[in-house]
Parts: structure tokens; sequence; C-alpha cells
């Protein structure tokens, strides 16, 4: 009696439905190893199955966008033979169950994105949302996450020089930590994942296997019940020392001509990286199991792998060239094994114990994971709030409340635990719109910012998706960078229930057309769905994650007041709009309303104005109205302010 | 002047202190792996801020053992200039060439932000271009900065004027606000008894130019040239 | 009453630190070395002088604050 | 051949974490509590069968590396 029943198919999180085309597609029963690889390459995380359809409408290309969505992380081309990559990515569900090791992989994780494809990471941000501040677990997730974010960032030497942080209790059950990483390269020394050349060596290196986080993957998508406690040992931890010694290391051996292709093992480790090698290279591969470097006894073909032990990576090398890759990882002191070799079978054999274990074929598990076409239903639109339709309260006092409210109060308790200075490239620190972080050697910088108002999107997930990026293209208009392209990461509730399916779709509709009308393509990004927890979701929130040139750093600007006497100009037309806005949550306590829509032409031409204004040298300093308005805003310029400069708005 | 930067696995502000030395020196010093053995003749060795093997154990325990270092300690008795800075001050000590230990910081917590500090003595190659008692900014990145020595040696290293910076308040008086980690004595960085090893917490190669928020830190970097050249 | 708490990571969860002092104990010429582990021990004076009373304390200081129940086992001795 | 060692502050040497505990253990309502003293508790799983040397080469490992002996005692167990 074979023992793949009903039962262990389902927890392996596979429907019945899809059960069917794994028997069409394999053409018998699957082992065990083998259905627990279907199971990893079909999760949610992994497949985007639920919103590939969509995914397909946002803008993805541009004159200088390298590389779009596909590869480990996004590239864009910022002249001089110079590449910016970057990703971001989430860790929402480990960082719920272990915050400190949860956050701390993120990190890591979406570190070894961009390294993989050969650029050196410059700068780190992260995207935090946690429940009420009120809830007992709040304090304690808060603690862990930051201090994970820290304790793997700092170490690794990459700056952590911003983000941002939000408190509702919608994430009560179910935080969210979304991790980017801006990396830079050389324009003709980028690295793709398509494995190529029959007989080609498949190489292992960085940390050994261990039984970590077995089913991370599927984990990401799987609606937290009150059993989740128990998903307990297998929690993945990370080792920053050894991603140091992955970093330098892989930057080493790409400075030679040895690698044909290389992949970082992310979720579903040495699965999906050798599964998206090979098919993305149209080949086959073999794999000797025993020969993986391992750090426990006795472990399965299953367990191996399943397992999503971090700081590991996998790459096809030119024939001969074994021991060239040997050498540098010896010297940083890595695990380096050779574990197989490309075919043209088209087909991934796994050998353990010297028996076949595992043989699938690649194109149709890797191409054909299913994708859907949920149903949904576009949320109704929510009525207009204007400053009428509110009693007024003296500007001072409502100052005070939402300065002192969790969403708007000064993070620095947070990003002093943060190493942002090392590297000796920032320029602006964090607390501004955006960091801005000098291209080392080079007059130019860019500047990085990450945004969403997760209040916009569940009032008008179509409004708020435009807004997401509309802000993130005035934070950086507002330091003279040129906005050039985003990444994102969407966090949403369970896909099918059909009114969050709703979300997603109207969301990802505004943020295309914002990305479409201000030339800001997406270039990489992730999903994270079923964010829920015993029924009710989380406030919908499409991060978004921006990035933007400046020529000449020293023309950057920052948001404090310089010097008394300036002019304070407003850009821009003010009617009031109250609706999903902090005032009217922090000081009415309602959270109902229209959000302020978005006119995506005038937002163009304010930042091309904003810009030619900086730019000739005109501008002192520069914030985006945002949170609580103009006096929150004319507020927070003070504060930056060295000298604690004070305004008088009374034109 | 002829200068080295030792690198150990997990250094990570190795390229940050190569870069403000070129910028005094005008020419780039040598990056040194720490397991070489040989080190050629230099007039300053700097051991750079990071976390040399991952800051497990203790901070610089495993660094100090690397087989750089018995060539580091063998030059530092024979007069040569070791500037330690961060997780390089914590290897000095752990290398016995500084008195002392790098505690975790009282408030368990890592702080990266700007503090004051108070020059103590002048007269030496690493601070001469600074006036006794001056006040300067350098920023701080660190988790375990607490200085603590025994009272025996703490007694020396206060009768001997080793004492190199405090943390003090910006206008040079001193108050526990101003202390971020909890040093005894408020102590950010001492000499040896010879005054040719300077270890210190703050990062003077972080604040060396102007766009990057400040340059109180160059003047370290031109004492040492102007002294060593 | 004195405590000592031992705290250790759970078997099967990666001990960073305990890899690396392994390493750096092989470099130092100790060879034979074939795992490292590394815990807290965390020594307590209590005012509870009734011992079942006080171990009943402690369990709790390690559930809530001492051990990281998630990868942490705690273990208690009295004096 | 398991060794287990025990690396703890000398008296009078500060205690950051220690004192940190102690606090914190108090603003979680535990009253009562004198003192926290936090070390280390490394455990060796070494190939020497011998318990007079094995204890012998633990010794050097501790003095040599894994206890700063300026501010630390460390007592070893073999089992």
């Amino acid at each position: 009696m074979s023992n793949i029943t009903p039962e262990v198919i389902a927890q392996h999180g596979i429907k019945p439905d899809e059960y069917q085309r794994i028997l069409e597609i394999m053409g018998r029963e699957p082992n065990l190893t083998e259905l627990g690889i279907f199971s990893v390459m079909w999760s949610e995380h992994c497949s985007y199955k639920s919103s590939k359809k969509w995914l397909k409408t946002l803008p993805t290309t541009a004159p200088w966008v390298i590389c779009g969505p596909g590869e480990n992380a996004g590239i864009i081309d910022i002249g001089d033979n110079q590449a910016i990559v970057f990703k971001m990515e989430s860790h929402n569900h480990p960082s719920f169950i272990e915050p400190y090791q949860g956050a701390a992989t993120g990190v890591g994780g979406i570190l070894r994105d961009v390294f993989t494809m050969g650029a050196r990471p410059i700068a780190n941000m992260n995207a935090l949302r946690f429940g009420d501040p009120s809830n007992p677990k709040t304090r304690h997730l808060v603690a862990g996450v930051v201090a994970g974010i820290g304790g793997y960032g700092n170490c690794v030497g990459v700056p952590t020089v911003g983000g941002e942080t939000n408190f509702h209790k919608s994430y009560n059950g179910n935080i969210l930590v979304n991790a980017m990483t801006v990396g830079l390269a050389d324009k003709d020394n980028i690295f793709y994942s398509a494995a190529a050349g029959v007989g080609n060596p498949v190489v292992y290196f960085g940390s050994k296997t261990g039984r970590d986080g077995i089913h991370g993957a599927t984990m990401a998508s799987a609606e937290f019940d009150e059993k989740s406690e128990e998903k307990r040992p297998t929690v993945q931890v990370g080792d920053p020392f050894t991603e140091k010694l992955l970093i330098e290391a892989c930057l080493e051996l790409m400075a030679t001509d040895a690698i044909v292709a290389i992949q970082d093992m992310g979720a579903a480790g040495l699965t999906s990286s050798s599964f998206e090698m090979a098919s993305k290279g149209g080949l086959g591969i073999e794999m000797d199991l025993d020969s993986v470097p391992m750090r426990e006894e006795g472990m399965t073909a299953y367990e191996i792998m399943l397992s999503e032990s971090q700081e590991r990576m996998l790459m096809i090398l030119k024939p001969g060239k074994e021991d060239v890759a040997r050498a540098i990882m010896d010297k940083w002191e890595l695990d380096f094994a050779v574990i197989g070799v490309l075919t043209d079978t088209g087909r991934m054999v796994l050998k353990r114990h010297g028996q076949v274990v595992a043989d699938l074929p690649i194109d149709p598990l890797a191409q054909a994971s299913p994708e859907y076409d949920r149903p949904w239903v576009a949320p109704a639109k929510p009525p207009v709030v204007l400053a009428e339709d509110v009693p007024a309260q003296c500007p001072i006092e409502a100052l005070k409340t939402l300065l002192a409210c969790p969403d708007l109060a000064s993070k620095r308790w947070i990003y002093q635990q943060y190493d942002h200075m090392v590297m000796g490239d920032t320029v602006q620190r964090p607390g501004g719109d955006a960091a801005v972080v000098r291209i080392h050697g080079t007059p130019k910088a860019v500047a990085i910012t990450t945004d969403c108002t997760p209040r916009y999107c569940q009032a008008d997930p179509h409004e708020g998706g435009r807004q997401a990026v509309a802000e993130a293209y005035r934070n950086l208009s507002a330091t003279g960078a040129v906005p050039l392209a985003v990444t994102d990461n969407l966090n949403f509730g369970n896909p099918e229930k059909p009114e969050i399916m709703g979300q997603i779709v109207e969301a990802i509709r505004g943020m295309g057309e914002a990305c479409r009308d201000l030339d800001f393509p997406v270039v990489s990004g992730n999903v994270s769905l079923y964010n829920e927890t015993q029924g009710t979701a989380i406030q919908p929130t499409p991060a978004i994650g921006a990035v933007g040139l400046l020529d000449d750093v020293s023309r950057h600007t920052t948001i404090a007041f310089k010097d008394a006497g300036n002019a304070i100009v407003l850009l821009g037309e003010t009617k009031g709009w109250l609706g999903a806005s902090l005032y009217l949550r922090e000081i009415c306590h309602r959270e109902d309303g229209a959000p302020p829509p978005v006119a995506l032409h005038r937002e163009r031409r304010k930042g091309e104005l904003v810009r030619q204004l900086i730019q000739d040298g005109l501008v002192s300093a520069c914030h985006d109205v945002s949170d609580g308005g103009i006096l929150v805003a004319v507020a927070e310029m003070a504060m930056a302010s060295e000298g604690l400069i004070g305004a008088a708005l009374d034109h | 002047m002829k200068a080295a930067v030792i690198v150990f696995p997990g250094s990570n502000c190795d390229r940050d202190v190569a870069v403000a030395l070129e910028a005094s020196m005008g020419a780039k010093p040598l990056m040194v792996w720490h397991r070489d053995t040989e080190l050629p003749q230099v007039d300053l060795i700097a051991v750079p801020g990071g976390f040399s093997y991952g800051d497990y154990l203790r901070c610089g325990a495993m660094a100090a053992h690397s087989p750089i270092m018995r060539e580091v300690k063998a030059r530092a008795e024979a007069g040569v200039r070791v500037l330690g800075i961060c997780n390089g001050f914590q290897v000095l000590t752990e290398a016995g060439l500084l008195p002392g230990v790098l505690m975790r910081n009282s408030g368990l917590k890592f702080i990266c932000r700007d503090v004051h500090l108070r020059v103590e003595d002048s007269e030496t190659d690493f601070c001469r271009q600074y006036q006794c008692g001056e006040v300067v900014r350098f920023p701080i990145a660190h988790a375990e900065g607490n200085f603590f020595a025994d009272d025996e040696t703490f007694r020396a290293i206060e009768g001997n004027g080793q004492v190199a910076f405090r943390y003090c308040t910006p206008d040079g008086g001193f108050d526990p606000a101003a202390n971020p980690n909890g040093s005894l004595g408020n102590v950010a960085g001492i000499y040896n008894e010879k005054r040719n090893v300077l270890g210190l917490m703050p990062h003077p190669e972080r604040l060396a130019e102007d766009l990057l928020g400040g340059s109180d830190g160059k003047r370290m970097f031109d004492s040492l040239v102007e002294a060593l050249s | 009453m004195k405590a000592k708490v031992h705290i250790t990571l759970k078997t099967g969860v990666l001990d960073p630190q305990g890899k690396a002092v392994q390493h750096a104990l092989g470099s130092l010429g100790f060879d034979g070395v074939r795992d490292v582990r590394q815990g807290k021990f965390i020594e307590l004076d209590i005012a509870e002088p009734d011992k079942a009373k006080a171990r009943e304390v402690v369990e709790q200081m390690c559930r809530q604050l001492l051990a990281n129940t998630v990868i942490e086992n705690y273990s208690i001795e009295l004096e």
C-alpha cells in the first residue's frame, strides 16, 4: 500500500485537482520525495498561482531596465557601465513564530537574491507592520524583529538605511516583515540562473544542510491557526558571519570566468534552485544527494531536498573550473561540493545511497505550476469625507496627538539599533523622505524609499495602489533624485475569499496605472498571501520599494529647514480630504471614508518641477506631504533642523 | 607613511578605514589577510571595525588568535603605531596589547549614532592635530562597547594618563546620559603605556568627509600622516 | 535560595557560535573536536525559601523571559 | 568524551547582562530577585577517550580561547 494517502497529500497543501495534474505529469504515482518536491514548487509562495495572472498586467519595461521580473532580482542601468540590482521579499510567517530568527533570515535571503546576480549589496531597508501596541504580543514581536534585522544586517556589514513601521490591530495575528536589498554591479558582469552546457558540474557551496524550516515554503502561505505554535524547531536559524563570507567569496569568484549560472537557495532550498536553473536552461539535472554537505546524520532525500538551511548557494561551473572555485571557498572557509551534473534528458534524477530516489520531468513541473483565475469581487467605493464633515479641533492639540501616535512618532529608537553608516557612503541617514547612498568612488548616488498606506488600501485598494507608487515617486523626487524603478511586496489575506481576491486585483490595477503614467516600471517583487488569522485578514499592504538616481550627490536635498527667513512653498491644491486619514483615526477614532484620489499627471509634473528647482539650487529643504497633512509635514521639517528652526504659516 | 589594514573574516569596516587613510596619505594602504604570517615594514597597522568571526564567543576573541596577530604584537612591542577601531579595539584587548575589556552595552542594545568625545591627550601621533580638552563628534556603532577594568588596572590607566577619549556632553561636560554604553570613567578609547597603540570604540573613519555629516575624524588620520611620514 | 539555570539550543537547531568556536579550536591545533554547542548559564539569588515554590517561580521566569522556548530548552537546579 | 564547561564572571566584575535581566524580571512582577549573574555554558564532544588527558586538553582550550582569564573563571565537568 503506497504511503501517499489523501491525508499526506492534504498535509502537503496539495488540492485534489492539483494531485490529478501530478499523476498526469508523472505518468505514475509519485513517491514521498517527489510529492514533497511538487508541494514546495507549487506552493503559493513559489508559484504565485493566485496572483500570477494579474502580476502580468504590471508594466516592467523602460530604456533603463536591464532585467525585469523573473530572475532573482530586478536590474536597472545607471550609466557609466554600472547597474543597480534590487528586490523586496517577505518573511512574515516565520517572524511571527520566532521574531528574531524570522526577521534575520528574511534579511539573509534578500541579500542572497541580490549578490547571486553579481552585485555587492550597498543598502538594506525594511517595511514592518505590527499589531496594536496594547496587544501583549506586539512588544515581544517588535523587540525580536528589530533585534533580528540589526543582528544580521550589522554583522554582514551592509548599512540598514531606512524603512517604515506601522501599527494596526489587523496585524495582531499576522505581522509583516518585508526586507529590501539594493546592490551595485558592473553592467557587463551580471549573472543569471539559466543553466547551460550538458556535462557541466552542479556545485553546492555555503553552509551545511540541516533539517531547518522544512516546509517553510508551504508554511509561508498556510493560513495561521492556533496550532501554528507547534511548528517549532524546524524554524530557520541564520548565520550572518557565514553570509558575510559568502558575499566576499561569491564576488571574488565572479571576478573570474568560472561561473556559467548561479542561484541562491531560498524558499524550498535545493529543490527550487535546481529546478529553476534547469528549467530556465531547458536542461536536465542529475544529483547525488550523498555528496551534499550535511550537518545532521541520517537525513533522507526528502529532508535534503526540502531543507531550508540558510546561507547556501547552487551554481553551474565551466568544465575544469572546480579547483578555481574550491580554492576561493577554502580561503573563505565555506563548504564546497560537486553534487551533480547537467544532462539533456530534461528530467531531474536524484540518487541517495546509490539508488534513484526521484525521477521527475522538469519543464512540466517548473512551468506548468497552476495559474488560477480566482473569483473576485471589487470592494464598494466608500463615501467621501471632507474637512467640513468632521468636528474641528485646535490644530496644535491635533498636531500633538498625531505626532505622538505610533505611526508618526520618531522611529529613532528602531533605526539607531541598525548600523546605517558602515561602507562610508550613507549621505542621507534614516528619518528623511528617502535614504541617499553614494555610488562608491563616483559623484552619483541612489535614493531609496519604501512606501505604502494600508489605511488607503483598505478603504479603496485601487486608489491605495496608485497612492503607494505615487508617494514613493514623491519621496524620491523630494531628495532631487530621478525616480527609475520599483520593486513590490504584495501582502494580502486569503485569496480564496472573493473580497480579498478583489483587493489584490484592484491594488495591482492601481499600481499598474501609476507605474505606467510615471514611467516607473516594476522590475522585481514578491507576494505573500493567506495573511489571516481565524478569519480576520490584515489591511491590504502592497508595499512599494523604489530607487532613484542623483547624478550629482552634492545636490541632494533633505527635509530639515536650513535657515530662518526662507519662504515655505506648498505645491498642489488642498481640498481637505479626511477619508481614511490618520487625523480621522487618531482624533475622531473613525476608519471610514474614501482615500484622497491621486491625479497621476499632476504627480508627474510636480515631480519634474521639484527636481528642476532642486537642480537649479533654489531649494534648501523639501518634504512630501503625507500622513497627518501639512501641519505634520512642517513640524517634521522643523524638528529635523539643527537649532530647531520654527515656521510661521501666515500667508 | 606606509600603512597596513588587517582583514579578518567578518571585518566590514576595512574598506572604510582604507578610504580614510588614503585620503590623508595620498596612497593606498596594504590590505593584509589574517592568515598571512609576514607583514611588510609599515609605520602604522590599522585593525578595523566589523564583526570578526561574527563576534561569536567574545568580540575579537577568535581574531586575536589569527596568525597575523603574532606579527602585529611583535611590531607593537617594537614601537610600530597600532590603531584599533571598534572591533579592532576589542581584538587588541583580547590580544593583550591594551588593558581592560569591552563588555555588553549597559542597555543591551546595539547603538548607532553620533557621540561627543573629549580629547584627553593631544601629545601623541594619533591626536597631535587636536587640542587637549577639545570636544569632537564621532559616530559609534556597537553592542559591546562597555569598557571595564578591575580597580587596580583602572587606577593604573588613569594614573598613567592612558585615557585617549571620554564620552562627554556637547560642551565637554560629563553626564550619565552622555555615556552611551556604561563605560567605566566614560572611557571611549585608551593608549598603552608607550602610547604607540590606541584603541577606541567610536569610528573616526566614518566622519572624515563633510558630505557624510562631519570631518572631525579626518584629523586623526592627518595627525598620523604628519607624525609618521 | 540559589537557582542555577541552563539554557541550551534544541537539538537540530543550528548553533552558529558553536560552529565558529569548533572551527577556531581546530585552527589552534586542537584536533578531535567533534562538536561544540554554546548556551547560557544563569545564576539567580531569590528570596523564596521554600524549594517547591522557588522552582515554580524560576520555571515561570524561564518561560516568560530567560529562555526563547521556540528554539531553546531550559533546566533548573536549586540549592 | 563529553565535556561541560561553565564560564562565569569573577566576583567584582561588572555583569551588564545580569543586571539587565534582574531589572527585566522586576518589571515582569518577579520581586525578591536579589542577584542575577549570566555566564556561558559550552558543551564539547571530543575524541579523547582518557579522562585525565581529556581534562588537560579542555583546560588548555579554556585558557587559550574559551575563557578570558582576566575577568572569567571556568570549571570543567567530564562524562
